[in-house]
């Protein structure tokens, strides 16, 4: 029965992992990296019951907490980047 | 392992191979750091599916949480393009081949995956599976062994641990020197201070990452977790709460001398544990004699060396992410 | 079967070559770095697929499990991932020194500033 | 009454699953950044909803459900904020969304 589940995420992983590759911004590729980890996530969700061993979701709830940390970082990043490129040249900021 | 997830261990390494490529391909950097995020986690996907609960934990806490950020932390500092072009791209192309097939053409002589008569499986493994159930009496022989029956080799990682965190604190100076005592609080330019929802529910949820990461810590012996990976957790909340709050604030809330004192704290902790048992009469880091039951002192060695190794990884991985952060805004 | 066992020990290889093609063609010094983790990467899995026993599961007991995989790989993987992540960030924090000292973090014009 | 839990939880997990490939297609074959991130963030808390039910459902009342009851209410919290800060982050970037007439106007500017 999860198994259903489990080859829709796959393929969906693959669809993500070509969309990652491809690009063409950097936004794209953060986009694919955040829509992963919610793949794997589920995917991992399913496996523990698949292999009847469901004392294993610490693992998946470990990744729904601490994997959206990434995309805060890369949103830093951006200010960080943007602050400095404001301080260089004030004019072109308004 | 049945043939059903075989198959899909095999797609997902050739998920890993793509991605992989694609890393090495691309000039950006930034890109490439991207790309690593999924690697990560379809390396922990493979762990699991490979049977190691526990070391697809370790993957998830340090790769989700830690290494994107520090990755992106030394872009920050450097730049994110690739100027130079691959040198001399064909032979090193070549060899790397020739290597490949080398080892490719190794691994006809691998006895095959999972077959039980593999040397691993033959005296090693039921031993360590008998004598945890005999001898220490907990659930997770991962556990066990990493605390008890390879004690050393522990202590040593530990302490390998721990020189690398001095050797980057040494290489870039603490996070206490840019921000120096008495400086006022910039509240203007710290953090996402200023993004509303990242910091609302990122303040919501740090809470839960701390418990979850005691829970892993104090847990490890009878599901997946131990030290390594709630320090890997713990890390990931305070980093979390310096992305939101800025780099000033978060060394309000735990000062770079705690964290130093955690740093040596827990190596300290672990080694006392070792002389505890020479002191009692038995060898060093036999935790035996620390109870007047055996199996009892093993456990309550195993207690007390995880909270040393969780907090000693703790204090290093958040004193790295300082480091690297006070270089950003010097 | 034994063919489909085989091939994540190939993927293992390419990985390993992967990551050193980044360590030796890239002049790039995080570029480098990058690779030696893909390098390590390829290297747990392998560890960790030597465990592997077919209809083991995780070395964990509980109720209803018979087979274990070999808990011995896996307590070697899981220390050194940790001791990864701070190696690496030893090695980023020697390039942040060297990108201060040369403002470079590119190999070939390193060299070039150190040449006579 | 074992069938009909059966039953619901193959509704949930297929749909669920159709779910996810939806988003992923629509991830692949949206024409630009923030129309593909709107494909990816709703369906992947359509599709988390849907699986983590139907999974809910086939581990009955025991541990594993308050565990599983955690991550969805987790997911829901970190995967829309995670959304909004990558698009804060694009726009941050100067990144700006494509309108119906962005194809026109920039034809009119290559005949210019």
């Amino acid at each position: 029965m999860y198994y259903a589940v489990i080859v829709a995420t796959l393929v969906t992983m693959a669809l993500a992992l070509l969309r990652a590759v491809r690009g063409p911004t950097v936004y794209d590729r953060v986009l694919a990296v955040n829509m992963f980890g919610t793949k794997t996530v589920l995917l991992l969700a399913a496996l523990a019951f698949v292999f009847g061993r469901p004392d294993f979701l610490d693992l998946v709830l470990v990744y729904a907490l601490i994997n959206f940390i990434g995309v805060f970082a890369v949103l830093e990043f951006f200010r960080n980047r943007a602050t400095r490129a404001g301080e260089r040249q004030p004019a072109q900021h308004e | 392992m049945s043939t059903i997830t075989l198959l899909f261990s095999i797609f997902l390494l050739t998920l890993l191979m793509i991605t992989t490529m694609a890393i090495v391909r691309t000039r950006n950097l930034f890109v490439a750091v991207m790309l690593m995020g999924i690697a990560s986690l379809l390396i922990a996907a493979s762990f699991f599916l490979l049977d190691a609960a526990d070391v697809a934990l370790t993957e998830a806490a340090v790769g989700a949480g830690i290494s994107t950020v520090l990755f992106l932390g030394a872009l920050a500092l450097t730049s994110e393009r690739e100027r130079s072009p691959s040198s001399l791209p064909l032979l090193s192309l070549g060899i790397v081949a020739i290597v490949a097939l080398i080892v490719i053409y190794a691994t006809f002589d691998q006895p095959p995956l999972g077959s039980p008569s593999a040397p691993v499986q033959a005296h090693l493994t039921p031993w360590y599976i008998e004598s945890t159930r005999e001898l220490i009496d907990i659930p997770n022989v991962v556990t066990a062994v990493l605390a008890s029956f390879r004690g050393y080799d522990t202590l040593g990682e530990v302490i390998v641990v721990f020189t690398a965190g001095v050797g980057v604190l040494f290489l870039l100076g603490t996070g206490a020197s840019a921000s120096a005592a008495g400086a006022p609080l910039s509240e203007d330019n710290a953090g996402l201070r200023h993004y509303l929802i990242p910091r609302i529910l990122g303040r919501l949820l740090i809470p839960f990452i701390l418990l979850l990461g005691f829970y892993v810590q104090f847990h490890g012996e009878y599901s997946p977790g131990g030290g390594f990976q709630a320090g890997a957790i713990v890390a990931a909340s305070i980093i979390l709460y310096s992305l939101l709050e800025g780099e000033q604030r978060a060394l309000l809330v735990i000062p770079q001398g705690v964290l130093l004192a955690m740093m040596v704290g827990g190596v300290l902790l672990y080694g006392a544990v070792g002389v505890a048992g020479l002191v009692l009469g038995g060898n060093f880091l036999d935790y035996s004699v620390l109870d007047s039951d055996p199996v009892k002192g093993q456990q309550w060695g195993i207690l007390l060396i995880e909270i040393g190794i969780g907090i000693t990884v703790a204090g290093v991985l958040i004193s790295i992410f300082h480091a690297f952060a006070s270089r950003g805004a010097a | 079967m034994d063919i489909l066992g085989l091939y994540h020990y190939w993927v293992f290889a390419v990985l390993l070559m992967t990551g050193f093609y980044a360590i030796v063609a890239k002049p790039n010094l995080i570029k480098k770095l990058i690779g030696l983790s893909l390098f390590q990467s390829a290297v747990f899995l392998c560890y960790i697929t030597f465990g592997k026993l077919a209809g083991g599961t995780a070395p964990i007991v509980g109720k209803g499990a018979e087979l274990f995989s070999s808990p011995l790989p896996q307590v070697l993987i899981l220390t050194a991932i940790v001791v990864s992540i701070s190696t690496t960030a030893l090695g980023l924090a020697l390039v942040l020194r060297i990108k201060e000292a040369y403002g470079s973090i590119e190999e070939d014009e390193i060299q070039e500033q150190d040449a006579p | 009454m074992n069938i009909a839990i059966d039953i619901a939880s193959w509704v949930l997990l297929t749909l669920g699953g159709v779910n996810l490939l939806i988003g992923g297609i629509g991830v692949l074959r949206m024409p630009d950044f923030y129309t593909r991130m709107h494909a990816a963030s709703l369906t992947d808390s359509m599709g988390a909803i849907l699986v983590i039910l139907g999974i809910m459902l086939q581990a009955g009342l025991s541990l594993a459900t308050v565990k599983l009851g955690a991550i969805l209410a987790f997911l829901l919290l970190t995967s829309p904020t995670a959304a909004n800060a990558l698009a804060v982050s694009a726009l941050l970037a100067g990144m700006k969304p494509r309108t119906g007439d962005a194809v026109q106007r920039t034809n009119h500017e290559a005949d210019a």
